[in-house]
């Protein structure tokens, strides 16, 4: 059981090493998408060793808002891509016309 | 108990599958013709990749499945607790604030013609 | 307990690939196993709603929705093993050290007293009302949210322009 | 410990082999019925009325030649058949044959595992459906099949959401999420003669879900994921023998499955048929076997559906697909959730 605590910390730990080093735009967004599944984790395992369920809550309405993160993203690279033909963070240095 | 069923369930059925292509892999005769390999395209040689850029209603379609079912799997619950709840009136009040909100959405999306295919 | 362990190396494993393979699709997939695997987690530690949500939400419809990208953007030109830099490399290195380290010394003070609870078997629908009595108004807020991100998304994306010209090559999927 | 796993093994492998066991004779019946609404004879030369050619089939399909073009990714190209049997096996899990019973002392619920979130579980794994088709048709590296399984998913998952407002309607009204009690809320009868079946009180929820199963196992009206008039046979092109085979099989376990949870939301699951219920006061292990034999009957006469529609109906165009999701059932499933909670608020 206590395993899950070090899982979670190294999701998190995994997906931020990917965010940061990561140049494109989709493979950033799937290592949020580890990094949120990390922090979910561990609000359940608290919310099981302390008997508080709100932390339950608090996932539903991460997974509420990673739904939304997910979709404005995607359509962000999406329009990118269609401008710009490209989705490297470091080809990106303007965003407006 | 729940969970220990699952995973065996789960187990036998990959090993199930696994079983199925093991078998045919076994048994199936092996013959070596290079043309069979090649991409099926109606029987002219392919031209090009398959890796293109498809059209992007397929995406949105999915995006807004992915945001409408959120909203979805957010009513079963409600469902479940109103017939016992207490406060009926109260979760009616948050369930049609709700549904307007949706709606709004909904009509949104039908308005800017995302969805439409025929054109 | 020998599922546990079973269950963390293999959502380990996905989530390493997830960070390290070549290729994106590859990637897409082993977060869609890694999902997976975190929700048989959450179906071990009795939050079946949970998981199935997961399944549902995150699983289900977000992991389609990167493949749907990958399929849309050509990622053969786009490999994402470009060269990386140092200096990042260095500083992200020390954070999730220090992260790491932090971590490691709350979980390992605090191990003894976080023993499982066996929450009832109400506790789904406690934690219903209490979503929809207590958490009346984030919860609306979140359908504002959601409301928000379908005209966002629908405004981005769908936006015609008069010239075809970067449109070439797409295809219609229908049939004419 | 030692009964409990017993236990376990017993109900996996009846759960297992009851569909897998029927697929045959479905396969059959599909032909066969074809063939009786075409005015033809259908497959009749092997063994009586032709019953031996599904297994003649299954043989074929074991020594045929495994085709592995060079152009596919291997691993998921190899993978993406056996998920989405695997996919299509998971929701059986949750699906009672009968009532709790008692036997050698212990209570035994006759599904894989019991959970009070039972429908929640089954569309959760339902859900996934689409990656086997996904997975098949992007690792296949064919036009057609990638165009093929966009298509397919696009067409799942916009059908799943009118879906899923039948089922929030339905659950609602029976106010739990656990089958068990779901079915209990159905056994009975109305005037003592109209069964307490959900689809009398929900006709819309019945119309909605049917059609959604229809589109989610893509099955004629729906199967434009394989219309072989534009694309050939869709996701499957590239696959032969049994790689094809485990599709073959997973569309049609994927019918039974989402059969049966139409049936436990709308027809009363194991509940008994009418006029069985004399016969069942004799003995409790006749009724579990009565029981048991009312769902497979009712499941039956699904999957007898299934094929009439198939020969009755041409195929939908894709726009006109979507349309007819979007924007005719969502705001006919949405309408209905409404009213149906407006009415059930003002009644109390």
């Amino acid at each position: 059981m206590s395993i899950y605590y070090y899982l979670s910390a190294f999701l998190f730990c995994l997906g931020l090493i990917g965010t940061i080093l990561k140049k494109d735009l989709i493979s950033m967004l799937l290592c949020i998408e580890l990094m949120l599944g990390g922090v979910a984790l561990l609000f359940i395992l608290f919310s099981k060793s302390t008997g508080f369920i709100d932390s339950q809550l608090m996932v539903i309405f991460m997974m509420i808002i990673s739904a939304c993160e997910v979709a404005i993203g995607l359509s962000l690279i999406i329009a990118l891509y269609r401008n710009k033909q490209t989705i490297y963070t470091d080809e990106i240095k303007i965003i407006t016309e | 108990m729940e969970f220990a069923s699952f995973i065996v369930f789960f187990v036998i059925a990959c090993t199930l599958g696994g079983v199925l292509l093991g078998i045919s892999s076994l048994l199936g005769q092996k013959r070596k013709i290079v043309r069979k390999n090649d991409v099926y395209e109606s029987g002219v040689n392919a031209v090009g990749s398959a890796t293109r850029q498809y059209d992007v209603k397929f995406y949105l379609t999915a995006i807004l499945f992915l945001l409408f079912d959120v909203e979805i799997v957010f009513l079963l619950p409600w469902a479940m607790t109103f017939n016992q709840a207490s406060n009926q009136a109260f979760l009616l009040k948050g369930f049609i604030f709700f549904m307007v909100i949706l709606l709004v959405g909904y009509i949104f999306v039908i308005n800017s013609k995302a969805l439409k295919w025929d054109e | 307990m020998g599922v546990d362990i079973l269950l963390t190396i293999l959502t380990v494993v996905f989530a390493l690939m997830v960070v390290f393979s070549k290729k994106t699709v590859v990637s897409a997939f082993a977060l869609l196993m890694t999902l997976l695997c975190l929700a048989m987690i959450y179906f071990q530690l009795g939050t079946v709603f949970l998981s199935a949500v997961q399944v549902l939400v995150n699983a289900g419809a977000i992991a389609i929705l990167f493949v749907f990208v990958m399929m849309l953007i050509d990622l053969e030109q786009f490999p994402n093993n470009r060269e990386r830099n140092k200096i990042k490399l260095v500083i992200s290195i020390f954070t999730i050290l220090i992260i790491m380290g932090v971590l490691a010394l709350i979980i390992n003070n605090n191990i003894d007293t976080l023993t499982v609870i066996n929450l009832s078997d109400n506790s789904m629908k406690a934690l219903f009302e209490k979503l929809y009595n207590t958490y009346y108004l984030p919860f609306e807020m979140a359908t504002v949210l959601l409301l928000a991100a379908i005209v966002a998304c629908v405004v981005i994306t769908n936006h015609r322009k008069d010239d075809d010209s970067d449109n070439e090559g797409a295809d219609k999927g229908v049939h004419p | 410990m030692l009964e409990s796993a017993i236990e376990i093994l017993l109900k996996t492998i009846v759960i297992l082999a009851l569909p897998l066991g029927a697929l045959p004779l479905i396969i059959h019946v599909e032909r066969r019925g074809a063939a009786f609404m075409q005015k033809r004879l259908g497959p009749n030369r092997v063994g009586p009325f032709g019953l031996l050619q599904p297994l003649a089939d299954v043989a074929k399909f074991m020594f045929k030649e495994e085709v592995h073009p060079t152009h596919v990714k291997p691993f998921f190209y190899v993978a993406a058949p056996l998920v989405a049997l695997v996919v299509a096996i998971l929701p059986l899990a949750c699906i009672p044959i009968a009532a709790p019973f008692e036997l050698f002392g212990r209570t035994i619920f006759p599904e894989v595992f019991r959970t009070d979130m039972g429908i929640f579980y089954a569309f959760a794994v339902s859900a996934l459906g689409s990656y086997g088709i996904l997975l098949a048709g992007w690792a296949s590296n064919n036009k057609y099949s990638m165009l093929g399984a966009l298509r397919a998913c696009a067409q799942m998952v916009s059908y799943e959401l009118s879906l899923s407002t039948s089922v929030v309607a339905m659950i609602f009204l029976y106010g739990t999420n656990d089958i068990h009690q779901m079915i209990g809320a159905q056994t009975g009868y109305w005037f003592g003669f109209l069964p307490k079946w959900g689809v009398f009180i929900q006709p819309v929820a019945a119309m909605l879900f049917l059609v959604g199963i229809f589109a989610e196992s893509n099955r004629l009206p729906f199967d434009l994921a394989e219309g072989e008039s534009e694309i050939v046979a869709g996701y499957h092109l590239e696959y032969s023998s049994m790689k094809f085979a485990l599709f073959f099989m997973a569309e049609y376990i994927h019918m039974i499955a989402l059969s049966a949870l139409f049936i436990i939301l709308f027809f009363g699951g194991y509940a008994l048929l009418p006029g069985m219920s004399f016969l069942a006061e004799k003995s409790p292990i006749l009724l579990v076997a009565l029981q048991a034999l009312s769902l497979i009957t009712k499941i039956a006469l699904m999957i007898w559906f299934f094929v009439w529609v198939r020969w009755t109906l041409p195929r939908f165009r894709y726009d006109q697909l979507m349309t007819l999701g979007w924007e005719r059932l969502l705001p006919l499933g949405i309408a209905n959730l409404i009213i149906t909670v407006l009415f059930v608020y003002y009644r109390n």
